[in-house]
């Protein structure tokens, strides 16, 4: 050591103290929130992504903490997805829906509280839907107003000119909507809020309707997520409320007060932050998680299985990996191109690699999943659609019925140029290897392909991109990500927009951006006809019998079928693994609804409102 | 030659070295000769291990490793080496520019450098990738060779500020040759030790840089790169998690391991050729110019005739 | 004095390197703004909505010329207005960074302590063993570690450290039930959960300084006084604090570029690791072409760097009777 | 080697060399500049060394104070300063004056004065040759220039390719060369005044240690070499009391006896 | 002939700090007028930092006077807009201090020797190997051991006289030897100073030689003049056997008293050292620069700077108030045989 007021090593120890180190500790200190009680076991540990979704749903509050919508917050019901249009009340005790359809009487649970003790009243419901209102959701569904009857009874209006299905107003107020605290939330609304609302659904070419308008515009846009931040502390009419995060775990404690509260066995949740799905595998394979939504590759798949408890199950999904085209690109433009790369495609070898977990290859590409097709179809009407087996000399028959020509170099198409196709895919796909196998089946067959990755940024609208030519072959997730065929062909021949628009007259009509596939609006099917597909597409939603509705979904699967807006290679299963340790699960075979997706809330949330999960021990 | 054999053998490790290094050359030029393509998929052999058919084993597509590496080594290495030219090509200029043009285009250009190398170079890699994209091998290259050539036109810049004022420079000058004639015969011969040297580093770093834009996944997919290997085998097919998969998982990793273990030990044999001083050294003239006396150099002084061994 | 003026000069430097990161994104083709702009309209925004969308979220208007969106973006930046993320939609984007960048400087400054020392304590024995086996392999394994990606060595100690042996948790930095604030559990918690990413950072970072170390000892022990302070009899202990004070201070100047190196290298790192930092967030930020958090990481990591480097000097100064700052 | 009847040098423990260094012997170098901390005051300099020779800092700061009085340096401004804050010359005055912190018997002065320029050489020259009365010391000067020291000395050894070949009393070896090297380096020095003819150069080159030549070192280089000189390296042949000698086969018999 | 007209020169020294660009300016040469012609022999005496080097380099044309103007020939190259100028280079050459850092390490003699003959045009390829070897014969270097060498395979004498040799490459007419010797070993400096004179004289050219050294000024500059600076400013100018006769400055005659002395063979001096006080280029008072370390300064010398005037005789200039023989010699003794 150095002696005397000279010594380095003392200027280095003072100097350190005021250093980098100790300035940026101050201020993770300065972060620290204050600490509450911590419950004890039974605590649920789950893996899942922490995206906050939807506008005006709790986003990020002003303090930074993003609370998970669908374990803190529910709906008034949960919907069943069991095509019957089947609810299990939450908030509601019960709802009534008018003969003519356009009025909803919804009777509060008087149970329901918030996490502070006071009741869930229909204020609340009316202020959050005062808030869809104010981000225009509302009006699209054809809501006009709403009316508080009394504490626990609120009516919906709807606009009698809307010809649509009831049922469809039913699941946005009561499954699609968290109910949110009007105590926190009826500060956004302004003074003027209804009569601006009315004002603008007036006359359009009025000035005082484009001024109402013009407001409305600049609300929604206050409200919506790039702007809108949640208030701080609020309270919750979920099973669990919200306790504190990090950055990669986040804990919610029981709610007491919560209607079902009774049935609630998890004290606490605690979310694993699922940013990307090795930390759910990595807390499958230690044991550590109750349950996870999660891919795998197979060999994760059988490491995580051979853990004694983890299971798996599958749920069908209406989404999966399709082949689009842009149908006014040549030659895709060409139905025969379309049905001959239909033939060519090894659906079989292309999912084994592409997707070897959590998917089905599609047995008949009609839209559907094998599930909506058995429960829509009769066999004999499955039986009439071409499964596009694998089949080259159909494929070449169709390609040389247009003009191609095989030629040792390959196919030449009409023109004299040779027939070449590149897939586009998301950069870095999981289906790099499922793509891969394809291409490589249409170059043994004489096609030229090849994969090509497109930016993130493209990927998120890669409808938009094959809408305008930009990638005229491109793959994508594809399906109506809902089990009612509506879903699946309005995306098909109307628009891949999930939330269709309805004009001031109550008709389903093309919104501003473009058709992914610009289907006609007449095909001329063989054996059936010619089919109009939009208009049988909107007739879904409309008031019909089933035994119609059968029919026209028969027609649009074998219109889908035979045009081929996009082929269809595998199906995609919502694959959940769950842990049998520390609980009790429901089973799955004897109550397959369970199984179903359900929109915004987490599936053990559901098994846990509804009693069906207890802990071990 | 003998010089090179000489070097090379006075440490075992830089055998191990240049072989590393030439294997990897050998499979970037030959690469595609002996696998004309991208290995096939297979559904049905998916994560077989390693056999004498796949010597690596195969990866989640049932594709056999081994020409992966091999293949990727050509787009890794051809890559790198051009960002590594670009690099020193950069900064060797700029430095010189800076160092010999005066004092005006020396701080325009040095403040420039300054800013390049107070940015983190793989952020500053990460944003021009994305912005300007990666279309091309040569675009590329040369958005890696941000990596380093502030570093390597400071210190070039420095070594020729010195050289200037060394009067050979002066009397080169005097003498009446010309300002290229000074650069070109003058300094550069005596940078060239240092931009060899700099070059295999500046390798290092260009295929880090490469190999990490692929494994983060943000520069347009390549197929073969030991980068997208890595990716894949870390996410999308978490080959971590089972020892069936694990070939997937340690194959790149040994590959970029034993490359740059391979350029670091080439880096001394290189370092040692291009810098005759560091071989065999007449009178005591080193690099920076100054002399030091040789401490070691006479081992025995004799004195009044007695000979006594000296030492601290 | 001169530490004013280079505090000046280094707020310069953040306005020239701010300004670039501006254009940087603007002037290139596929302008993000006009894309996302153009975007919105399609969404079924009318053009005066999603010209405030892009506001909000770019801190700047795409219709207007570039010098306008530039003096826009500017008056925005002055009152520390860095625009929204578009993927954690509406959070600002300084909020993100400020909770972000703490975990990486102390991580980075750790990090960067300990191979600090590590690399000198390598170096001087490898030095004093010049030619000797033990130098051989020291210089060897230091410059090997230092030419292995930072990626590589961090997924290894991930699938060693927590796939195989579960002895470190691989992502956080810190547990949920921790009260962050200087409270023995948080911090307990905290050293538990960043041994993986320091590891990784250490193993990266001492091999350069071993090998600097190195090389200014040996020349530090050419150096006269080196031989003077022997010849005077001064014990061994002093004589190895002259070499060592003497050695290290060189090393300072090296600072700034190892600063660089590490922040570069906690992108890879954080992202391995899933750690709550800055690079982590810079690289999500760049899978997911957020621009807004890219330019914000970008500018910070720069400053934050800039800054540093001021420090190192002062320190440097402070240090070195030879400079004066 | 020994010491003042100490044992062998080369016998010794680091920590009885290093008290033996600097409090019997002390040395300055040729390039005084570098033989300071750069990154220490004088003052800690001086302390360090008292710390580790075991003084007390009051007293070394006494007897330093004195030393640099004894150098002209302004004691206040000298010892507060980093080294690189003085001058060349007096950075030499400061490493004198460290030599002599500790009373040392005998210090050696490598080439003391190369570094410096004519008038402080003759300053720093004056300045040894006064503390040399004053403190009773013993002086080993090394230098190449013979000119500098015929002043300071009393007995002057001359070496050439590691040997010695001449050594005698100053003023003899000065005025009376032996060895044809001592007569060529005497010749090769310019006089100031007078006549200029007789100044010649020595041919050749220095020997070169790592190649010394068969036989006496220097007869490649010598006007008077002969053929034994090629063949045999003289030895240094001393008169009686040891005091003159010279290494050269003009001055020895055929038997290597003296002829003196 | 050369003339120097008032040159000055100064520079911006940098601080040490390690960034920022600051510094202050250093007078290395104030106001220097002296005229040189072919043929003759020119010493320039003083002490490090008295700008004699950067007088060497100004002469040489490797610097741009910041005042004043030097006259090549009768002809001014001052206006020139950059140093180095060609038609300069071959007209007068700079022999440098260090040769080992005077030749570019990394080139083999024969290009370092070739390149400047070529350059010029002076002789063809062919013929400039053969040139190169005559002028390496001509300092006393064998083309044949030297001409496949790197610089450091040569000894520190073979260097120097191998620099001299390419100095000789362009055929000057003027050659400025800065401190050319004081490198190289003891016994071989008298060897290459013999060299220099041989060929200077044979050749015709003009020699300055800049030195510290009093004994290597005479032996040059005999029969020729030496100059004595101070401070960036000649303080005394005559011939050789003026200077060190009888010197009139009390500048001078310190250093000529500091010389040392061979004990017994020379002559003692009767010093007259200056005061303690280090020098120091800045901050210069008016008056004489030598005023604050002369024994002899008064109110005058700090009041009044003095000029470069004759005294004794018309070439022996000198600028002092109070220029005056003082008793130096005593006597000198031959040297034993």
């Amino acid at each position: 050591m150095i002696n005397g007021k000279d010594s380095i090593l003392r200027r280095i120890a003072a100097l350190s103290s005021v250093g980098v180190l100790t300035g940026s500790m101050s201020i993770i200190f300065g972060l620290g929130g204050t600490a509450s009680a911590q419950s004890t076991a039974p605590t649920l540990a789950y893996a899942g992504g922490w995206a906050t979704n939807g506008i005006v749903n709790p986003q990020p509050q002003a303090n930074g903490n993003i609370v998970q919508t669908g374990i803190a917050y529910v709906p008034l019901a949960i919907y069943k997805y069991t095509g019957n249009y089947d609810y299990w009340p939450v908030l509601a005790k019960s709802w009534r829906l008018s003969d003519n359809g356009n009025e909803l009487t919804v009777y509060l649970n008087p149970k329901a509280k918030w996490s502070n003790g006071t009741p869930v009243t229909a204020n609340d419901v009316y202020v959050t839907f005062e808030l869809q209102f104010m981000v225009q959701n509302a009006q699209s569904w054809g809501l006009t107003g709403m009316k508080v009857v009394n504490q626990h009874t609120i009516v919906f209006y709807k606009n009698p000119k809307y010809l649509y299905s009831p049922v469809f107003l039913e699941q946005q107020i009561l499954n699609n909507n968290n109910i949110l605290p009007a105590a926190d939330f009826s500060q956004f609304i302004p003074k003027n809020f209804w009569s601006v609302v009315h004002a603008a659904s007036g006359n359009p070419k009025a000035s005082t309707t484009k001024a109402a308008l013009a407001d409305l515009e600049k609300w929604s846009l206050k409200m919506e997520g790039y702007n809108f931040r949640s208030p701080q502390n609020l309270i919750y009419d979920g099973p669990w409320s919200f306790s504190r995060t990090s950055s990669a775990e986040q804990l919610y404690i029981k709610n007491p007060y919560f209607v079902f509260a009774k049935n609630i066995t998890a004290n606490s949740v605690l979310a694993i932050n699922q940013t990307t799905n090795d930390v759910a595998w990595r807390g499958l394979e230690n044991g550590q998680l109750a349950y996870a939504a999660v891919a795998y590759s197979p060999p994760v798949y059988s490491a995580v299985m051979s853990v004694h408890d983890n299971h798996y199950v599958a749920a069908p999904q209406s989404t999966g990996m399709s082949i689009m085209f842009n149908e006014s690109d040549y030659p895709y433009n060409l139905v025969q191109v379309r049905q001959a790369l239909a033939y060519l495609i090894n659906r079989h070898d292309a999912r084994k690699v592409g997707e070897p977990i959590g998917s089905v290859s599609v047995k008949i590409p009609d839209g559907m999943t094998q599930e909506a097709n058995d429960q829509w179809l009769t066999p004999a009407q499955r039986a009439s659609l071409n499964p596009y087996n694998y089949n080259p000399a159909k494929a070449t028959a169709l390609l040389k019925s247009v003009g191609f020509k095989k030629t040792s170099k390959g196919w030449i198409m009409p023109n004299g140029k040779p027939f070449e196709i590149t897939l586009y895919a998301e950069n870095y796909s999981d289906w790099d290897a499922g793509l891969q196998e394809i291409a490589s089946q249409l170059n043994s067959f004489g096609i030229k392909t090849q994969e090509d990755f497109m930016d993130p940024t493209e990927y998120y609208s890669t409808t938009d991109g094959v809408g305008t030519g930009r990638f005229p072959v491109a793959t994508r997730w594809w399906g109506g990500w809902n089990p009612e065929p509506f879903y699946t062909y309005n995306q098909a021949f109307i628009t891949d927009d999930q939330n269709f628009t309805v004009n001031n007259s109550g008709q389903l009509v093309r919104g501003p951006k473009p058709y992914v596939v610009d289907a006609p609006t007449s095909i001329s099917v063989p054996g059936l006809g010619v089919i109009h597909p939009q208009e049988l597409t909107i007739q879904l939603e409309t008031n019909i019998p089933l035994s119609v509705e059968k029919e026209d979904v028969y027609k649009l699967a074998r219109t889908y079928d035979y045009w081929l807006p996009a082929i269809d290679v595998w199906n995609q299963e919502a694959g959940r693994t769950y842990s049998t340790q520390n609980w009790t699960w429901p089973n799955f075979q004897n109550n397959p609804a369970l199984l179903n997706q359900f929109t915004y809330q987490t599936p053990f949330v559901v098994y846990q409102i509804l009693g069906l999960m207890h802990p071990k021990g | 030659m003998r010089t090179f054999w000489h070097i090379l053998r006075k440490r075992k490790m830089r055998i191990v070295g240049v072989v590393l290094l030439l294997m990897f050359v050998f499979m970037a030029i030959f690469g595609p000769i002996i696998y004309p393509h991208q290995p096939a998929i297979h559904p049905n052999e998916i994560y077989l291990p390693p056999s004498w058919h796949h010597l690596l084993g195969t990866d989640y597509a049932g594709r056999n490793i081994l020409p992966q590496i091999v293949l990727g080594a050509r787009n890794v290495l051809f890559v790198a080496a051009l960002a590594a030219l670009f690099t020193v090509g950069i900064g060797t200029l700029i430095g010189l520019a800076a160092g010999y043009l005066g004092p005006i285009v020396d701080s325009i250009l040095m403040r420039f450098t300054d800013m390049v190398l107070t940015i983190p170079s793989i952020v500053l890699i990460l944003i021009l990738a994305i912005t300007i994209g990666m279309s091309n091998d040569v675009i590329m290259a040369g958005i890696l060779s941000f990596a380093g050539w502030g570093g390597m036109a400071r210190a070039i810049r420095s070594m020729v500020l010195s050289i200037r004022e060394r009067s050979f420079v002066e009397v080169s000058q005097g003498l009446g040759m010309s300002r290229t004639y000074v650069i070109v015969k003058e300094i550069l011969p005596n940078l060239l030790p240092y931009i060899v040297v700099h070059l295999m580093l500046a390798l290092t770093g260009a295929v880090y840089g490469e190999v990490g834009l692929f494994f983060l996944g943000v520069v347009p997919f390549k197929a073969d790169n030991w980068g997208v290997m890595l990716n894949f085998a870390t996410g999308g097919s978490g080959a971590m998690y089972s020892t069936r998969s694990l070939m997937f998982l340690i194959s790149p990793i040994l590959a970029i391991v034993l490359l740059q273990t391979g350029i670091v030990l080439c880096t001394d044999v290189v370092n040692e050729l291009v810098d005759p001083r560091l071989r065999n050294t007449v009178g005591g003239y080193q690099a920076n110019g100054r002399r030091r006396q040789r401490r070691t150099s006479v081992g025995r002084i004799s004195v009044g005739g007695r000979v006594r061994s000296s030492s601290n | 004095m001169k530490l004013i003026r280079r505090i000046a000069v280094s707020l310069v430097l953040i306005f020239v390197v701010s300004s670039i990161t501006f254009f940087l994104v603007r002037l290139m083709p596929g302008n993000p703004y006009s894309v996302m702009y153009h975007k919105l309209v399609m969404q079924g925004m009318t053009p005066l909505q999603a010209e405030d969308q892009v506001k909000g979220i770019m801190n700047a208007m795409p219709n207007e010329p570039v010098f306008v969106q530039y003096i826009q973006w500017l008056t925005q930046l002055v009152h520390g207005n860095l625009g929204t993320s578009i993927e954690e939609t509406g959070v600002p984007v300084t909020e993100l960074i400020f909770n972000a960048l703490p975990w990486t400087l102390v991580t980075v400054s750790i990090g960067l302590f300990v191979s600090f020392l590590i690399g000198i304590v390598l170096g001087v024995i490898s030095a004093s063993r010049r030619d000797t086996w033990v130098s051989s392999v020291i210089d060897n394994v230091g410059s090997i570690a230092h030419a292995i990606p930072v990626y590589v060595t961090a997924v290894a100690l991930l699938y060693l450290f927590n796939v195989v042996w579960h002895v470190f948790p691989s992502s956080g930095a810190y547990g949920i039930m921790e009260t962050p604030g200087l409270n023995w559990p948080f911090l307990a918690s905290f050293a538990y959960h960043i041994v993986l990413p320091e590891g990784t950072y250490i193993l990266a970072g001492f091999g350069s300084w071993e090998l600097a170390m190195k090389s200014t000892t040996i020349m530090v022990m050419n150096d006269d006084f080196m031989m003077a302070a022997r010849i005077r009899g001064l014990t061994r202990q002093r004589i190895m604090n002259y070499l060592g004070w003497n050695s290290i201070l060189p090393l300072f100047t090296l600072f700034m570029l190892s600063l660089g190196t590490m922040f570069g290298g906690s992108v890879f790192i954080e992202s391995t690791y899933a750690f709550p930092g800055i690079g982590n967030l810079l690289a999500t930020a760049v899978t997911t072409r957020d621009y807004p958090v890219m330019e914000g990481c970008f500018m910070l990591t720069t400053a934050t760097i800039i800054f540093a480097n001021v420090l190192a000097d002062f320190l440097y100064a402070v240090l070195d009777p030879r400079i004066t700052m | 080697m020994r010491y003042f009847g100490q044992d062998n040098l080369y016998d010794m423990s680091y920590d009885q060399q290093r008290r033996l260094f600097w409090e019997k012997v002390a040395m300055v170098f040729q390039a005084a500049q570098n033989t300071l901390n750069p990154l220490l005051r004088i003052r800690q300099q001086i302390l360090d060394i008292a710390q580790d020779h075991d003084i007390d800092f009051q007293q070394a700061m006494n007897s330093a104070k004195q030393l640099c009085e004894i150098m002209y340096l302004d004691s206040e401004r000298v010892l507060n300063a980093y080294p690189h804050e003085l001058s060349g010359g007096m950075k030499q005055r400061v490493s004198i004056a460290l030599a002599l912190l500790l009373n040392p018997s005998l210090v050696v002065l490598d080439e003391p004065t190369t570094a410096l320029d004519v008038i402080s050489q003759a300053s720093v020259l004056r300045i040894l040759n006064d503390v040399r009365k004053s403190h009773n010391l013993s002086l080993i000067f090394i230098t190449h220039d013979i000119s500098v020291i015929s002043e300071i000395v009393d007995r002057i050894i001359v070496m050439y390719a590691g040997r010695i070949v001449e050594t005698g009393p100053v003023r003899d070896v000065i005025l009376h060369p032996r060895h044809p090297y001592t007569q060529g380096l005497l010749a090769s020095i310019p006089p100031l005044r007078g006549n200029l003819s007789r100044t010649r150069a020595l041919r050749g080159q220095p020997a070169d240690l790592l190649h010394l030549p068969h036989g006496c070192a220097f007869h490649e280089r010598c006007p008077r070499a002969f053929s034994r000189c090629r063949q045999e390296a003289p030895r240094l042949l001393t008169d009686d009391h040891g005091q003159t000698g010279v290494a050269c086969h003009l001055y020895a018999s055929d038997s290597g006896e003296n002829v003196l | 002939m050369i003339q120097v007209i008032n040159v000055s020169k100064s520079f911006l020294v940098k601080t040490t700090s390690s960034h920022a660009a600051s510094g202050r300016i250093v007078q290395a040469v104030r106001d220097v007028s002296l005229s040189w012609n072919k043929g003759e022999f020119f010493a320039i005496v003083g002490e490090s930092g008295c700008g004699k080097t950067t007088l060497g380099r100004l002469l040489a044309g490797h610097l741009l006077p910041t005042g004043g103007e030097i006259q090549y020939n009768g002809v001014s190259m001052s206006t020139t807009k950059r140093p180095h100028h060609r038609h300069l280079a071959r007209l007068v050459q700079l022999i440098p201090q260090d040769p080992y850092a005077a030749l570019n390490p990394v080139r083999k003699i024969r290009g370092l020797m070739r390149d400047p003959i070529t350059y010029h045009r002076i002789a063809n390829n062919r013929q400039a190997d053969e040139l190169a070897e005559n002028l390496l014969q001509m300092v006393g270097l064998s083309a044949k051991d030297v001409i496949g060498k790197y610089p450091h395979q040569l000894s520190g004498g073979q260097r120097q006289r191998l620099v001299i040799a390419r100095a000789l490459t362009v055929e000057p007419q003027y050659l400025i030897a800065d401190e050319a010797v004081s490198m190289v070993d003891v016994s071989l400096r008298i060897g290459i100073m013999d060299s220099l004179k041989e060929i200077s004289r044979q050749r015709q050219l003009g020699l300055l030689f800049i030195t510290h050294d009093f004994r290597v000024a005479r032996y040059i500059a005999q029969g020729g003049s030496i100059a004595v600076m101070y401070l960036g400013q000649i303080v005394e100018q005559g011939p050789t056997e003026e200077i060190l006769g009888a010197p009139l400055h009390p500048y001078t005659q310190s250093l000529i008293s500091a010389v040392p002395i061979l004990e017994g063979v020379e002559a003692r001096n009767q010093t007259v050292v200056p005061s303690r006080y280090e020098i120091s280029t800045q901050n210069l008072a008016q008056g004489c620069s030598f005023a604050n370390r002369c024994p002899f300064a008064d109110q005058l010398c700090k009041n009044k700077a003095p000029s470069l005037l004759p005294s004794t005789s018309p070439h022996h200039l000198v600028a002092c108030h109070h220029a005056e023989p003082r008793e130096l010699v005593v006597d000198v003794a031959e040297p034993a045989s």
